[in-house]
């Protein structure tokens, strides 16, 4: 049954949202670092710790049984949140561990050699930047950078000249986690599959706000987080088209993976499970299952119209205060509502504790993209983000801190 | 008939202690031989299908496993005796049944196996609320399925 | 405060033990696989996720300020709970991402290449096996086993023999998850530091059981699950000497684990961080630092004569049983209450349905350990472990359950 | 006074936006030269500390980051000169110092810094309630004990 979107409704369901904060209610515009979770999702959890709870995949007990029938029915719910098969998903314990698994695995499968390219963008989150290097350092391999234009989207005049015969990977975000400008993905894999190269899509900070359908996108593989799209910590997925994930050999190896081992020699299972080294976290796996269904129980596309609104009251809120520089300030592109800004004069961590002084928690510093924040010259920024539970009037209270700040800190207009 | 009793009755216990079928014969003119194995718990088959024409001339099998498992091949060999007589059975009828057969076992009780089509293979009915045990009960199956494809 | 040990008292801390099973009450001896959660780790997750759930080591706001604390607070009680300090603490989503992150990182460092040894026991988990394997096939090193004797003990002189100037790493179970008994770690540790080979723990059965001393055991790594010592899935420990981890690389990348951040390269932090990668499970390790809190309450002195007084019971009950064969039968070592066994004519899933219908979870397969069960000729096995809450009626119900299964499958005795 | 406003006193504003000792001042014969960051905000701080016998002769340093970062390594060079006179503080007691400061941030507000001892840098008492703050404060302070340890 869809409800119809009632963001107090919604409200209502977030325990956390009733905290103060030094006496202000808790505005929460943090939720592109992590979500707050449901009651759903908390009940979830515990209602399988304290009825089902029990090693899974093992066993010919009832209990096991049980929980092996939650762990794989939340495996399906989750393939179909993102428009997949469950064989195509692979639990990870976030979306680092499976960005780490795909650079990791190509590196095993001796995919990349001196020579070969791996393009990723300049607005990546560390998570999808470093594995690259890694890999690019061992192999041989040059890594490639599309450029961040001004305004914050993407050259893709530079992406169709970078991507090339040589190139292997196209690896780059859905959403980028400090402009909040969605990427061109269709473009991409176009470029991508015109060489031939594996797409990987970090789908992190689409995840939580957008219709996801990872099959019709044309990307190879994609990765998000649970504790960003209202799940708890420590679970993730990998999705991957059958033949791409086939074609992976494992990146970890352990229990529950394997067909025969030997003393000298393993063989593995199919996916997903080759991927799926050692015991799950399958009380996780239930909870993020029950996020999923929590977010399909409202009307979503009235929750999108709702987040578009408050993207653009966030922005024009922003824009007219005076001293603010927004980073990837666009109308040319579409976007969630999550957005870096800079106060003149006033450091991203003194901003940050002013506005947490009046119950407004934003997150502050580089965000995990250093290289993006220095092709905007600078090493920190302010990020509001907001999610499903934001309500106007908590975006105007964050406005009306924000215009407080320079005043506070003596910095002149 | 408490739950154990329906998921190891009496005809389920006798073919797991005698089975039909067991020990491969020599491959013939059309045959394919398979190898199955259930990872969890290390149970595997041999499943050797020989094929003549259209139809499926003989099964045998070796393998050790759980008494569901060595029911289940023993009673899939018996099945295809009885009902294929001295010709054997057709091809696709065999198919058929092995289709019928996995969805009725993962009905989770809600879609029996009758006597009339599957004969002694009836009795394992009750695993199908058994969902881990499942698997137990198709290895045979699956194998045979695969062996139609290679054959 | 030490609580006296009581059985009952602490099974009231359990809500899933008050689960009935075909109308028999639940006799949980599967916690070799997973333990329960005592409320005590229910709570603290859902407190801390209702209260104070917020990305840590970012932003000043006040959330992610407490959440921080909590969090590196839980740091500081789980290495204390090993005898450590928290810089020795790495948090891993369990002891198989603990032990691939070793084998990976000494791979990813050259530490190993041809020509040299990895040693490892015939006992061991998977998971402590073929992360070794993958290890030695991609350097070309060679992996060599301690076998294991009739009895289940290590042969001890085969260990000094194969312990060379060859070998580099010596991985070893503290306690078999198949065999329940603990191997000779001062022994071993011995002659790996003979050879300056680095040592391996895998702690996965001991840490629930045995009061552990890392530092002091000698060995230079170590691992264990939280899943196992009453705490969440995704979330383990691998423990290390300062020197030792700091001569370490990371093994996976990205965020929260650097210090600057290029497009092309990135420094890292010193560990423990520099092996955390992307958002950590927090609110797991929370959940941790409260079961080994809540353990810790207990008189744990108690509580281990009471689990080596049901490990007594269950072996000497299983002996005095027809036709059931015990894997590492024997009085020459240290023991945990785990124990596995084959019933002669009746295989290992037919006895756990049996033993399930009288509401007994004991594992049935292989447990991870196929070269172990190969080693004693058998392909599955039964395996029942007790916890702190299983009481001596319990381990009777279990063996008379195991008296009725030859009668039930008509096997004579 | 709110929170905030004991965080940020008049005194800590004043000393972000005129920052003693900014600017590496020329080596001297005894320099030591440290470059410490805080990986979570992205502060930075470069600190020259010259020494001469056993005095701190002199503490200069250039970096950016957020005003209690910036006035706290203002105060440092404020208090040396201040307490150490033409001479120069003796480095057992600017080490001293260092230790007693650390103590107080750390002490979650229980640890005042007083006065006496520690002069305009007294007015960061504040910080010690603000955990994730106090690692700026410590920023310049950690960047003096470690040149200290290499002068
Ligand atoms: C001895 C031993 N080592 C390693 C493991 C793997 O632990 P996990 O599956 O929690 O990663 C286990 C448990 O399955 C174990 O018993
Ligand atoms: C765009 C993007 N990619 C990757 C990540 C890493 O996700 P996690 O830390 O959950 O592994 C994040 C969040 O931190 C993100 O926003």
């Amino acid at each position: 049954m869809t409800l119809p979107f009632d963001v107090d409704a919604v409200r209502a369901d977030f325990p956390i949202l009733e905290t103060e904060v030094d006496g202000h209610p808790l505005v929460y515009l943090d939720s592109g670092a992590t979500s707050q979770k449901p009651r759903a999702v908390l009940d979830a959890e515990r209602d399988f710790l304290e009825r089902a709870n029990a090693a899974v995949h093992r066993g010919a007990h009832t209990l096991a049984a049980e929980a092996t029938e939650l762990f794989e029915d939340a495996r399906v719910t989750v393939a179909e949140f993102v428009g997949a098969e469950p064989e195509q998903l692979v639990w990870t314990s976030g979306a680092t561990a499976g960005l780490n698994l795909v650079a990791g695995s190509l590196g095993y499968a001796g995919r990349l050699r001196e020579g070969d390219e791996i393009v990723v963008t300049e607005a990546e989150h560390h998570a999808n930047l470093i594995p690259w290097q890694e890999l690019a350092a061992r192999t041989g391999a040059r890594l490639r950078h599309i450029p961040v234009l001004d305004d914050g989207t993407l050259d893709m005049h530079a992406a169709a000249d970078l991507i090339g015969e040589r190139t292997r990977v196209v690896a780059f975000t859905h959403v980028s986690n400090v402009l909040g400008i969605v990427n061109p993905v269709a473009k991409l894999v176009t470029l991508a599959r015109g060489v031939g190269a594996l797409t990987v899509l970090d789908a992190c900070q689409s995840a939580p706000h957008l219709a996801l359908d990872l099959p019709a996108s044309g990307v190879d593989l994609a990765v998000f987080s649970g504790h960003k799209i209202y799940g708890p910590y420590g679970i993730g997925a990998l999705w991957g088209r059958d033949e791409v994930l086939e074609a992976l050999p494992p990146f970890t190896t352990g229990g529950s993976m394997i067909t025969t081992v030997t003393l000298d020699k393993a063989e593995y299972l199919p996916p997903p499970q080759r991927f799926e080294a050692g015991t799950q976290p399958v009380s996780q796996a239930v909870a993020l299952a029950a996020a999923v269904r929590w977010l399909g129980q409202h009307d979503l596309e009235a929750a999108h119209a709702h987040e578009a609104m408050l993207e653009k009251r966030m922005r024009e809120g922003l824009r007219s205060i005076p001293g603010i520089r927004l980073l990837g300030d666009t109308d040319a592109a579409d976007r969630v509502a999550l957005q870096a800004f800079e106060v003149e004069g006033v450091h991203a961590h003194d901003v940050g504790q002013f506005l947490d002084s009046r119950g407004v928690a934003v997150r502050v510093g580089h965000h995990c993209a250093q290289p993006l924040h220095r092709r905007f010259g600078m090493t920190a920024s302010v990020r509001a983000s907001a999610a499903i539970h934001t309500t106007e009037a908590e975006v105007d209270t964050f406005l009306d801190a924000v215009s407080g700040v320079r005043g506070f800190f003596g910095v002149s207009a | 008939m408490s739950g154990l009793e329906s998921l190891y009755q009496e005809l389920i216990l006798d073919h797991a202690k005698n089975r039909r079928g067991f020990g491969l014969a020599d491959p013939g003119a059309h045959s394919a031989t398979v190898h199955q194995r259930n990872p969890v718990c290390g149970d595997e088959i041999t499943l050797r299908v020989d094929v003549e024409g259209d139809r499926v001339a003989s099964v045998t099998w070796e393998g050790a496993g759980c008494s569901i498992s060595q029911a289940s091949a023993s009673m899939l060999v018996a099945l295809l005796q009885e009902d294929g007589g001295d010709e054997g059975m057709p091809r696709a009828d065999a198919e058929a049944l092995i289709a019928s057969f996995r969805e009725a076992l993962r009905s989770r009780g809600k879609i029996p196996l009758d006597e009339e089509t599957f004969a002694d293979a009836a009795a394992l009915s009750g695993v199908s609320k058994y969902t881990a045990r499942v698997k137990c009960a198709m290895l045979a199956w699956v194998a045979l399925e695969e062996g139609l494809r290679q054959a």
